[in-house]
């Protein structure tokens, strides 16, 4: 991915999972979001849920503690915490779809004003990879998603509709970007927090919708 | 995987807060898995104008423990949800029956199999689904049928539970579970489709981490309040059953 | 029950238990299909369901092998051949509904020339006691059913039609009563073997629809 | 529990009568489950015609082992039905894009869920159920919904299996089954959504009743056909990845 200003890609994950309240049921997407994981929640503890049916995993493992048949959505080899299980596949999409998952976190190329957004198909794509992603995001009880402010030819990401095939409609409450912490409101997006360095108008000029702004508008507090 | 811990100290405290109204899933088939503690529990805490689903509301057996029946017969249940309103032999006669044939206790009866799916469904986020069980029967009478490729089906409900009450042979502290032979039955099944599963444990509650992950039937996730079984005669076991006479 | 002509209960489950085929998944109903279990079948082997989520429960258990957590649909303390197996209800209910089980005997008050059966709710009664037995009936490969050929009064069980409430439409293969073997043939019943002692004219008299006779028409063979 | 033997000597006899036009499940989520032999030997076997059902068509990772997507350029499949049919990061380009975007293969994209829910509802003799996935995109254009309780629902029906092809860590003659860890994921499902079930195992296949009943995770009566997985160079087994180049 290219330089881009404001926040780092850890630091987008770090202000997102800054959200996640102790005992929550997790689920989070390859890339960006996994990197949630890494961040120092304090007293706050979270159980990780993946969609292979794995409830409870830890960290990526170390050479040393690699088993080959555990792995994350990803596919990384991942450790397990006290308390983890495993389930199958029907079992583990009757959890996501149940509403058991306190929050999902997802990559998206496009996030709507009215909380649509689209992942998992390219424009003119035949077919795409939808995994697991319609299901958490129809079912979820909150879809957080992570993205890049702006596309490399720097068009908006936060749009006022998605031209891309939608993944769900209308389930997006929270978007964490380089640029700050967003919710969609409808008929656009409000600015909840602000990354250093930008500016309201920078941000204003690359959302789609109307842009409002939190009453005594904070900036992310980073902690690295 | 969370900081608050999920051990209650007393059956009392871990009913107490039950509403009236509540729709409540009581585990068990025969004696295994049935929570005979958390329902005695309920009897004194008292809760008024409560949906019980079970197999049955129990009460043809000897020794009898307690069961469904003895909520409805305390003056606690609006109605029932199960798939005996009636023994399976016709001479015994549930202590239910008089309640339900006077209209003071209304019941819902369910085939046994479309019960544990409902629950399951429920718990799985599938708000409906078709099923053969009944169809042709008394039950489908003025229902929703579809033939699909063919053959006939009745579309079923999911059935959410406000409380599950289960019983376990172990227990993590994170309240994964493990149930001991037929204990199982319908008891995992009403921990997903509850908002709160509430569990007797027969065994001392393990440190997390203690059943190995493969090994669990029941994740934590779906479990919320945990008390072990004290010994006997504070706390309620399975008992051998007599002989039935002929 | 009363005194009865022809086969004892035994020889009825006997009989009927003579039908399955090595390496069925079976599943007995409480009372005398129960009674099949014991039947000395040679080489065949079966594996016994259990409505409650046991797959493949032996005989019922003496005093030192009775654990009390451990019963059959009928509640009785079982034990467990090699190769046993527990499921939750959910499960076990999707082997039925799904078709796994090659075969259900149950009893009944009514067998219907069509192969419908009646075995829920007497005459009169709110509720009843329905348990598994319409999703067996309804979803098994194949409907036993076993039960004494006249009622007390002496009126017919094998009928044209059910005036009780069904369990299912239309399913019924084979029946085991105390004076022989029938298949349901649509307009009445096909006696298949006749038990000692009986007269086809005796059956005829006390059977619903037309009575039809299998060439060659055998005794049952009795073992005891 | 029954007298024939549910144990074959290779690769090549279980996968022998697979006959053209079979519609296979093949288990397998990243690595662990996928069955790395059967496939291999399925390969051999040349069966055309296939209808092939699992997560990914695969190929987007190093090092390559068997998967669905050999099968495809080995010319034996007609269609596809599975979750992915491009690779998550889309500029991985998975060797069966060519054959998809050229139409000499069919495919059916279903999110990973109702992917899932069609083989555990065609097992439990569920025709069909309703899920809010998909609802309100591409996927759902055309297709029957219902609103339920105010929520609008997509109807979706059971995909059953002629065979499933599944790996297991252990396994008794009976055919009881035990996964470990990740690799239990589709394999359960499959099973029970199959007419035939072949599974490869990693250990020696032990006799009945040394898993206790209470530890199965997928009972005998939903397995066929077994085979050992000898030692590597003979048999396939899984291996660390490759990592990714940024």
């Amino acid at each position: 991915m290219s330089e881009t200003k404001g926040l780092t890609r850890q630091q987008m994950a770090d202000r997102m999972a800054l959200e996640f309240q102790d005992g929550w049921i997790v689920n989070l997407g390859v890339g960006i979001p996994t990197m949630c994981s890494n961040t120092d929640t304090g007293d706050r503890d979270f159980t990780y849920h993946s969609e292979n049916g794995v409830i409870g995993y830890g960290g990526v493992a170390s050479p040393e503690e690699e088993d080959l048949l555990l792995v994350n959505a990803g596919g990384q080899n991942v450790t397990l915490k006290p308390g983890a299980s495993v389930v199958h596949h029907a079992d583990s999409f009757a959890i996501i779809r149940g509403g058991h998952i306190d929050v999902t976190v997802m990559g998206a190329y496009q996030v709507s004003m009215t909380g649509d957004f689209a992942n998992w198909k390219l424009k003119g794509q035949k077919g795409g990879g939808i995994g697991g992603a319609m299901d958490l995001a129809a079912c979820a009880k909150r879809v957080f998603i992570i993205l890049e402010h702006v596309t490399r030819a720097g068009g908006p990401r936060l749009v006022t509709a998605c031209d891309l095939p939608v993944t769900a409609r209308g389930v997006v409450k929270l978007v964490s970007t380089n640029y700050g912490l967003f919710e969609p409101t409808g008929d656009g997006f409000l600015l909840r927090e602000i990354a250093p360095g930008l500016t309201v108008d920078e941000i204003r000029a690359t959302t789609g919708g109307k842009l409002t702004v939190a009453d005594g508008l904070k900036t992310v507090q980073l902690s690295r | 995987m969370g900081q608050k811990s999920k051990q209650f100290g007393s059956f009392r405290e871990s009913v107490a807060d039950i509403p009236d109204g509540s729709t409540i899933g009581f585990g068990g088939f025969a004696m295994p898995g049935v929570p005979f503690n958390l329902i005695k529990a309920l009897m004194e805490q008292g809760a008024k104008r409560l949906t019980l689903v079970g197999n049955t509301t129990g009460g043809a057996q000897q020794p009898r423990m307690p069961d469904m029946g003895m909520l409805v017969e305390n003056g606690q249940v609006a109605k029932v949800i199960c798939a005996f309103t009636a023994a399976t032999r016709p001479t015994d006669v549930l202590p239910f029956t008089k309640y339900y044939e006077s209209g003071e206790v209304e019941a819902e009866l369910v085939p046994q199999g479309t019960l544990a799916e409902r629950m399951r469904s429920a718990g799985a986020g599938v708000p409906a689904f078709y099923t053969p069980t009944a169809v042709g029967t008394e039950l489908a009478e003025g229902r929703e049928t579809r033939v699909i490729n063919g053959r006939e089906y009745l579309l079923e409900y999911a059935l959410k539970l406000d409380y599950a009450f289960i019983r376990a042979r172990t227990a993590d502290s994170f309240g994964n579970l493990r149930f001991h032979r037929a204990q199982r039955n319908f008891c995992p099944v009403m921990a997903t489709a509850a908002t709160c599963t509430i569990v007797e444990v027969d065994e001392p509650i393990l440190p997390a981490g203690a059943i190995d992950p493969d090994d669990v039937h029941t994740s934590g996730i779906f479990v919320h309040r945990l008390i072990q079984v004290p010994a006997e005669p504070d706390g309620l076991w399975p008992t051998k059953r007599q002989e039935r006479r002929r």
